[in-house]
């Protein structure tokens, strides 16, 4: 078996987190760009602090991560230029059916998870310091809470490790909307609160790694990569992937 | 952040993190320590009598057991984790015993990936002890107990062997465990390292999650740590092994 | 006298090649029964069958009185009573003192009685003072001895030597004959023994066998055989000739 | 869906893959044979001149490495693709060779992990090998070559032993290949199962990666396919071990 | 004559125990010396000296001319150009004649020498025919009698011989002296044979040593030791008295 297609002529390593992979998006943008290019993605899934790390240590060209506050840090100590914003959506609160500490009813994010610290009901924390769970800590910062006790369990998990914990557990779980609609249909678990704008919202960045730390990085081609997220044209793909499949867009593109 | 200094930090924090016998990292290591050691002792006391079967019991299809054995030393981890997993969940056929994310479902799964691994290994070391021995037993109006407790101390070196490889395999384990598992630690464990207890946290499970997070350095001293107790089993098996 | 042994058209093959022919032999309670006969003609196998390690291919196999079917139950039953000596003794990597006595502890000897008998019968073999010595480090000799000692510590009612003197100096060799008398005067032990030494033969058996390629050509009372053998052939190995 | 159901669904499955022979599991296929297979050779072509010199030369501190080598049994496999990773990483001392994410990276990974294994069990086999097979070799002339070729004959069912298990680790792992070779497959696959082909893909990295999107069947499938790799050799090498 | 072996002062201790006292000793080329004495006072050991198995505690100990030190060099060019016959064999795991080819495949000898030579040597001793059969099921007196051939067939300059015929009936005993004699005769083989066979000494040995309790208490040529032997313990030993 021949695993290198044949015409390829340069390979662009991306380091990206496990909602991009899992949802399907990336992998639908990346053959577009193979096509309109002549390049072969190397694609590392892995969770966002390891990919930012990943990054930062030059084995990868490009990183496509949602830690806003990471990547900020990452950016000052000069390990990626260009960081250029692609697209957003919303986390979610999701939780059993019958809502036992009652979120439906509140009013904002930090109120929600309140209620649930207040009836001691089981919440399932990812722990693993990614974009989510990094929403996640600040959303109690907020509502004043340092969450302890056995109702509030971490996993140090991916998203989806995460979902199917909560839906055994019959817990709660904060997750960002794209990896819940694709596991739906694999849980019990339904989206309990969401209204909160301020709180939920989940910004997805582009960044290359600098060429001045990696010479050897594939800068020019990052950069290719990181003008065709921001086309108009992808921009569009994004708009409306998810429609067919669950009946409403994973992601909200940035500049359209 | 040079890749060597992750390596000297870690081997550094390791040292913090033993001498400040910090809680959350007891309570993890205790964890790793009870669910291997426990799943290896019960996967010694069913692997041993089970290689002492295989290798004394004459019965058709025997050769065909030994050849399954031994490709049970090549299941995959997630493999045998997913497959406990959708026993275990409350949907599978033993949910009902509540045991999904549990202590005793690690055991469960580490139980299953090594026995193979002990008996295979215990599986070559009596068919190394010469026939004659077992002959003598017999001779001497030993039974079938008599010719096991023999071969046992005959082939001592490679039992020891094998139970160390499971154990070893056991505390290094980290596919199955994660599944089945759930990787949970308590409280205040949010913020990282230093706080919380864990619950089925171990030292292998909280090493990828460290991972993920790109927290190289504490992953490193997670791992020293592991290979620490490792090596302090070696070393005192050592002695008993080696008097011959 | 009593037969103990009834052997009727004993057939044994080994890889198609029949290695004891259509042997029909008795053996009485307490008689001294020599096995001679030219290297490989097939002694050992013959003790071994008497010790059920190998099924006869065909023929009938009788002990005391009742046919021998060889279920796991029946051999331990009929080794419980008897011990074979082997040529090549196998040893337990264990001390003197603990090889000796294991025939004993498998009996469920006391502790107090097994330390008695052990001495007494390491003092009768000449190893008097080598209890806790490795018995793996013995010279070739003592090993014999030793497995002398380990195979009538607990007075079989049979006992079955396959060469028992071979590496044994001439003192050495009337002190095992002289026990091998005693044992049979005091006990009303039976005892088969295979050996190449045909002085030995005429010093402390009672009948005699001549097995030659397999075939037992001649059974005759040791005055018998030496002065008058019935058998041309037995005449010339008796005198050191070639007889195949 | 009930949970026996991802059980059959996911037999159904692996037979489905397999039968359409689906180009996609077909070059995941080939990776993990690949990397596997390459990382055992070269490991066993490690360990057991290794075990070999570990048993016969002489050395201060020979204990002392040996149980290095045992520990080794025991190290976490996200530990060894940490440290493989920051040592490849371009960031990292060899990162000039430009590896990280490559099946080679895998392999190296893999090499590390697997060694300690089948150096730690073929010693125990080649301690099984009488001393008396060894000093034969030597009085008639054999050099050290000469004691190797035999001892690796006396030995081969535990030298046979360890290499398999050396593979069915290798083939089973997932910790440490997930970190350095990245799990990467060429797109089209992301999305799932039927387009693409692997370049660092393997069926435990993938099995994790299906595991994390939820998709147990296909998981379940994949492990099956292992589980018949691993045992196709299994039966291909009983035929080795059995024949003695 | 020239000197071969010379030997000063040995002493050798096992545990503590001095198993070789105080040993002088001087053994020439072409002859045949033979070692006799009570079982467990040294001879064994005293071969194993000879063929560098054990290393003197103590004194000094010279072949052919130079001080033996024992460098694995060194070893291996004196073993080319010798040969021990343990005394209890240790066999291969392969048939009787890549048993016997042994030797002369180590020294490199073509395909159908090595051929010619094992046909023969098996025919010297009575095993042909049995080529092809596995060392491992021989006979008692097979395997000594291959062992014999094995030790043989590549023509060693000096034979080290440790009960070459314990196992063997009278025939067989005959045809081995006359062997021994005649390969001495015919090669001028210097040949040390530790031996229970009295009478055997008598028929092919030039001197004679007696071993009590590891010390060399008279070296006499075999017409003066049986006639008038100097030293009233060998006296008594030859007449198979108790000596210690
Ligand atoms: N490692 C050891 N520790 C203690 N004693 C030992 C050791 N090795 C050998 N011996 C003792 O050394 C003595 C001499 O042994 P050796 O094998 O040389 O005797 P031998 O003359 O060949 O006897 P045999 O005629 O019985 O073969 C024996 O008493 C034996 O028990
Ligand atoms: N498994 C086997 N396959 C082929 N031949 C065998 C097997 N086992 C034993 N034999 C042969 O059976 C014959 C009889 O062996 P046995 O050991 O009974 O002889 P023995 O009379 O005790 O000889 P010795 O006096 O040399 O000890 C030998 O020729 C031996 O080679
Ligand atoms: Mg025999
Ligand atoms: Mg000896």
């Amino acid at each position: 078996l021949d695993s290198t297609p044949d015409n390829a002529t340069e390979e662009l390593r991306i380091s990206t987190t496990s909602s991009t992979c899992d949802t399907g998006i990336l992998d639908l943008l990346n053959k577009e760009f193979e096509n309109a290019n002549n390049a072969k993605i190397l694609t590392v899934c892995q969770g966002t602090g390891k990919a930012i790390a990943t990054g930062e240590m030059g084995a990868a060209d490009v990183v496509f991560v949602h830690a806003p506050a990471s990547e900020l840090t990452a950016v000052e100590k000069g390990s990626f230029i260009n960081r250029t914003y692609v697209m957003y959506n919303y986390f979610v609160i999701i939780g059993p059916g019958n809502d036992p500490a009652g979120i439906r009813a509140t009013e904002n994010a930090p109120e929600a998870l309140g209620m649930i610290a207040g009836k001691e009901q089981p919440f399932i924390s990812r722990g693993d310091d990614s974009g989510t769970h990094n929403k996640e800590k600040a959303i109690w910062m907020a509502a004043n809470i340092t969450p302890s006790g056995t109702w509030y369990q971490s996993v140090g998990k991916g998203m989806g490790d995460t979902i199917m914990t909560a839906d055994i557990r019959e817990a709660y779980t904060l997750s960002d909307r794209g990896t819940y609609l694709a596991m739906k249909d694999k849980t019990k678990l339904v989206i309990l609160f969401e209204t909160d704008k301020e709180y939920l919202f989940n910004p997805y960045h582009v960044m290359a790694v600098n060429p001045e730390k990696f010479p050897d990085v594939k800068y020019d081609m990052s950069m290719k990569y990181i003008n065709f997220l921001t086309s108009t044209e992808v921009q569009a793909i994004i708009r409306d992937y998810g429609k067919d499949k669950f009946d409403e867009p994973l992601f909200t593109p940035a500049l359209i | 952040m040079g890749s060597f200094e992750f390596l000297l930090d870690g081997i550094v924090r390791a040292f913090e993190l033993i001498v400040t016998l910090n809680p959350y990292i007891l309570s993890i290591t205790g964890v790793s320590i009870k669910v291997s050691g426990t799943a290896t002792l019960l996967a010694a006391m069913t692997a041993i009598p089970l290689a002492f079967a295989l290798s004394f019991v004459q019965f058709r299809g025997r050769h065909a057991v030994i050849t399954l054995v031994n490709t049970g030393m090549g299941l995959p981890p997630v493999f045998v984790g997913l497959f406990v997993f959708v026993m275990l969940v409350p949907a599978g056929p033993l949910g009902f015993l509540n045991r999904i994310f549990t202590p005793e479902a690690m055991i469960i799964a580490q139980y299953i990936l090594i026995t193979p691994i002990i008996t295979g290994i215990t599986l070559s070391a009596i068919k190394a002890v010469p026939e004659p021995i077992i002959e003598t037993v017999y001779t001497l109006g030993g039974r079938e107990k008599d010719v096991v407790l023999t071969t046992l101390l005959e082939a001592r070196f490679g039992v020891i062997t094998a139970v160390l490889a499971g154990l070893g395999r056991a505390l290094a384990e980290v596919g199955a465990i994660l599944i089945v598992g759930g990787n949970i630690a308590y409280t205040g464990s949010v913020g990282g390292i230093g706080e919380g207890l864990s619950y089925t946290r171990t030292l292998t499970t909280a090493i990828t999650s460290e991972t993920s997070k790109g927290d190289i350095s504490t992953s490193i001293a997670l791992g020293i740590i592991l290979i620490a107790i490792y090596l302090f089993v070696n070393v005192a098996a050592g002695f008993f092994r080696r008097q011959d | 006298m009593a037969e103990l042994f009834r052997i009727c058209n004993l057939t044994k093959t080994f890889a198609g090649k029949d290695v004891l022919k259509n042997i029909n032999l008795r053996i009485y309670r307490g008689e001294i029964f020599a096995l001679i006969g030219p290297s490989g003609t097939g002694k050992t196998t013959f003790l071994r069958i008497l010790n059920l390690f190998e099924k006869p291919t065909n023929g009938i196999f009788e002990f005391d009185g009742k046919p021998v079917n060889g279920t796991p139950l029946e051999k331990n039953r009929i080794r419980q009573r008897s011990s074979l000596l082997f040529q090549t003794p196998a040893v337990f990597n264990l001390s003197v003192f603990d090889n000796v006595a294991y025939g004993l502890k498998v009996r469920g000897f006391d502790k107090s009685t097994v330390e008695k008998k052990v001495k007494e019968a390491l003092g009768i073999v000449g190893l008097s003072g080598m209890e806790t010595q490795k018995a793996r480090t013995l010279s070739g000799g003592e090993a014999q001895r030793m497995a002398f000692a380990r195979a009538i510590v607990y007075g079989p009612e049979v006992l079955l030597l396959d060469e028992p003197t071979a590496n044994l100096d001439p003192y050495n060799v009337a002190k095992i004959e002289e026990l091998i008398r005693h044992i049979r005067d005091k006990c009303g032990t039976t005892i088969v023994i295979a050996t190449h030494n045909l002085p030995q033969v005429k010093r402390i058996a009672d009948r005699v066998g001549v097995l030659l390629e397999g075939k037992l050509i001649e059974v005759n009372s040791v005055g018998g055989i030496f002065t008058s053998p019935g058998d041309a052939r037995s005449a010339a190995f008796l005198k050191g000739e070639m007889v195949y």
